[in-house]
């Protein structure tokens, strides 16, 4: 019960920091509130006993990702053209579109998911030595791929950077 | 459920007397053991006076701690003419408050029993039953993890309050600061993850049982305790790693413009971090909270002697050799600070990623390797 | 793509070996000699002595200040007690700092020295110590001694010596340099 | 009273028409980036959720996949945002004009 309030209270703060990033005029403000909001749904994770996910949201997206994002926004010059204007001329044109989008998904996904009940059962397949056996067994080639990837994106950019030079 | 609450609880405040303390003292053993290094006295003369009395309690000026933080907490407010209001005010938080976060996971001791402090049938020993805790405050399943993504929070602090400050210098103290906490950050994980292929566990707990039934984790991995100590150091910006924050250069790095208690965070929590790098290091590599021979009946000997101890020596023992060894490679890394001579930025970036994370990588492949053959 | 500069060679260049480039040894080497020196200052402090070579300052003071130092100004006085100095201002006139102040007293009752300071101050945040006043002054009545002014405090007015504090110490103490008996009255014959 | 795991998902779903909303009407490039991410973690949300209604790893174990891939993401997106940046001098994305025909 106190485990749903949490959920419903981290789900409510994830909204509105989510909702801050779209209006937010300073990139720095939106990075900080996506922040906020990435930590949200990492406490949300905790809540459902996936501790491990809600480590590596805290440890790639708000210690890796933001910490890119927001390194980009200092180096950047904040007097910026795009800092004055916040929307785009598409604005009630997205808006309609997200809205239908969003209506869409809940017809396709929301009332009927799929079926197996929730059995509470403690940490059991979450734990941490679980994740790494799936990791070495079933899943060890999306991992050796995923690998693959990271290291394709390094060089990617670094040749981005090379290029600039 | 009330027994968890209240023990827990117990643990959240004792774990922040602890921090507190121990960084408001290593601040007095900074100066005091660089004194002493240096064929000086060091700093003596803050006193606290036992009210109605004339008797000062000097105490090698232990107090001089006590002095600073007041006068930071009572100096004004200045902030630069233009700066980023919200970002500045947050800063301090986020990069003092994840630092704190990180010692949630440290075992400070082993198994405690409350129902076993009391005369059994008594009222407290009815309340707390049986049940034992850990002397942990989370006891995660993903311990090392934890520490990791918390730790990494901290350099968005950094970053924020050198842009938010709108000054040149603090602009680059932050970039430095930024660039070489990422840098490190790879080194420290895959010296973990070493440790982590060791001992077979992620949990600091169950790494300190490792160690006290096989050996202390400096035998058996002591390049990775090296990187991680290099690491670490490197990681909280102290000397010889402090080009972030370098006098000389950058007048204070990214917490040029700060002033009061907001710069009194900074410096605290560059304090605290000694502690809970200490704290972590013992844990990983000292044995933690662990004496030798002792078990949670008593001291027992290899000739099958035995001293028996009652629980609450036993988890008082445990507490105090935690913080005894907490405190001993804190002295340590203060004593590094006052030895060694600051990097070059680019020397800095070769060591990191030219030294450090081959070593790191080639000392967890030797692992590996050696892991195999005795599994 | 405009290649690196060639990489200057400096005349200093330091020739490392392996062993120093190695690191860890060098590092483990000044760690004992940082440790070496503590543990050796820590060992005097536990057994009871001193493992500093600075001194309290101004608990202590050092052995080494020279017997003729000049550190602090004293008033001299008379036989009854009576500050000698006669105000004539010249050691503040003398004072290259401008650190001295006079105000003077008259004192109708007493023919031989009516005037006398009322108030008499050194401003020892400005004082340089160099003796000028006790060469100006024509009544041998300030004077400088071994002693250290009492300058650490909580208060910028301890900087300040005063009447009182600079008559604390009375040259009839002194051994070395006796205050010469008082003369004789004799009536003075002027030159014309 | 809905159910936990409808909650998740009617929450992954808002965040995600959120990030959609932000990728459109966003003229900054940077909040435009954002809101990629923003779309991403609703995506995580929900594995995570369904990992969590049916108790089996592989929701869990996906959303690694997509850490790395957020995280390559980043990686290109922002050496090639800075680059933009000193190419055309401004984030603003009404700017690129020269990319019409």
């Amino acid at each position: 019960m106190i485990v749903d309030a949490f959920i419903v209270l981290f789900g409510v703060l994830a909204l509105v920091f989510a909702g801050i990033v779209l209006v937010a005029r300073q990139p720095m403000r939106a990075a900080l509130a996506l922040v906020a909001h990435m930590t949200s749904l990492a406490a949300i994770f905790a809540c459902l006993d996936v501790h491990v996910i809600a480590l590596f949201q805290v440890l790639i997206y708000v210690g890796a990702v933001m910490v890119f994002m927001v390194y980009t926004i200092m180096l950047l010059d904040d007097r910026d053209l795009a800092y004055r204007k916040r929307f785009s001329a598409t604005l009630v044109p997205g808006v309609a579109v997200a809205v239908v989008t969003g209506l869409a998904l809940l017809r396709v996904l929301g009332p009927a998911g799929p079926g197996a009940p929730t059995t509470t059962t403690g940490l059991g397949p979450f734990s941490f030595s679980a994740f790494s056996a799936a990791f070495m067994t079933r899943y060890w080639l999306h991992f050796e791929l995923a690998t693959v990837l990271l290291l394709a994106g390094i060089v990617a950019a670094w040749a981005v950077i090379r290029e600039e030079r | 459920m009330m027994p968890d609450l209240l023990v827990h609880g117990l643990y959240i405040a004792y774990v922040l007397g602890f921090l507190l303390g121990l960084a408001t003292i290593f601040t007095w053993v900074e100066r005091k053991q660089s004194a002493v290094m240096a064929d000086r006295i060091g700093a003596n003369r803050a006193y606290l006076r036992i009210p109605f009395t004339q008797v000062k309690l000097v105490w090698w000026g232990l107090f001089h701690g006590i002095a600073d933080g007041l006068k930071m907490i009572f100096k004004e407010n200045f902030t630069p003419a233009t700066y980023d209001r919200f970002c500045y005010n947050l800063a301090p938080w986020l990069a003092s408050v994840p630092v704190l976060l990180v010692f949630a996971v440290v075992p400070f001791g082993g198994e405690v029993t409350p129902g076993r402090f009391f005369e059994p049938g008594s009222a407290a020993a009815e309340f707390f039953g049986d049940r034992s805790w850990r002397m942990q405050i989370a006891a995660l399943d993903a311990g090392i993890l934890f520490v990791l993504a918390i730790s990494g929070v901290g350099i968005l602090g950094t970053m924020l309050a050198g842009w938010s400050s709108n000054n040149k210098f603090s602009m680059l103290g932050a970039a430095r600061a930024a660039s070489q906490m990422i840098s490190y950050e790879v080194a420290m994980g895959l010296a973990l993850i070493a440790v982590v292929v060791t001992y077979g566990t992620v949990d600091l707990n169950d790494m300190v049982l490792w160690q006290q039934q096989a050996a202390w984790g400096i035998l058996v991995q002591p390049v990775a305790f090296l990187l991680f100590l290099t690491a670490s150091i490197a990681e909280n910006k102290r000397i010889p790693f402090d080009l972030p924050e370098c006098e000389s250069e950058l007048i204070s790095g990214y917490f040029t413009e700060y002033t009061s208690m907001k710069m009194g965070l900074f410096l605290l929590s560059e304090f605290i971090e000694i502690v809970v790098i200490s704290a972590l290091v013992v844990t990983l590599f000292l044995g933690g909270y662990t004496l030798p021979f002792l078990r949670p009946e008593g001291f027992v000997l290899p000739g099958g002697a035995t001293w028996e101890l009652s629980h609450f020596a036993v988890v008082v023992l445990q507490v105090l050799t935690f913080t005894a060894k907490v405190f001993v490679v804190g002295c340590f890394q203060i004593g590094i600070r006052w030895t060694l001579p600051r990097f070059r930025y680019d020397q800095l970036m070769d060591l990191g990623w030219k030294f450090l994370l081959p070593l790191a990588a080639l000392n967890l492949v030797v692992t590996a390797v050696v892991r195999w053959w005795t599994l | 793509m405009s290649g690196r500069p060639a990489k200057k060679q400096y005349w200093n260049e330091p020739e490392l070996g392996l062993w120093e480039r190695l690191y860890i040894f060098e590092i483990v080497r000044g760690l004992s000699i940082t440790g070496g020196v503590f543990f050796r200052n820590m060992w005097k402090w536990v057994t009871g002595r001193k493992g500093a070579l600075t001194a309290y300052y101004p608990e202590e003071v050092r052995a080494d200040y020279s017997p003729n130092n000049r550190g602090r100004h004293v008033l001299t006085q008379r036989p009854d007690g009576k500050v000698q100095c006669v105000a004539c201002n010249m050691c503040a006139t003398a004072c290259p700092a401008y650190c001295i102040e006079i105000e003077a007293a008259i004192d109708p009752t007493d023919g031989a020295h009516p005037k006398s300071p009322a108030r008499f101050e050194i401003d020892y945040s400005r004082c340089i110590f160099c003796g000028f006043c006790v060469e100006a002054c024509p009544e041998d009545a300030i004077r400088m001694v071994k002693d250290t002014p009492d300058l650490p405090g909580f208060d910028r007015d301890v900087m300040w010596g005063r009447k009182d504090l600079l008559m604390l110490w009375h040259p009839l103490a002194d051994p070395r340099k006796r205050y010469p008996p008082a003369p004789e009255p004799t009536t003075e014959v002027r030159e014309p | 009273m809905i159910h936990r795991y409808e909650f998740l998902l009617a929450l992954a779903v808002a965040l995600f028409a959120m990030g959609l909303l932000g990728v459109m009407v966003r003229r900054n490039l940077l909040v435009v980036v954002m809101s990629l991410e923003l779309m991403l973690n609703a995506v995580v949300l929900s594995f995570v959720a369904a990992a969590a209604h049916t108790q089996t790893l592989d929701g869990a174990a996906m959303t690694f996949f997509i850490y790395v891939a957020a995280t390559c993401e980043i990686a290109l997106a922002m050496a090639l945002l800075v680059l933009l940046v000193r190419r055309r001098g401004t984030l603003d994305l009404a700017a690129g004009h020269e990319l019409k025909g």
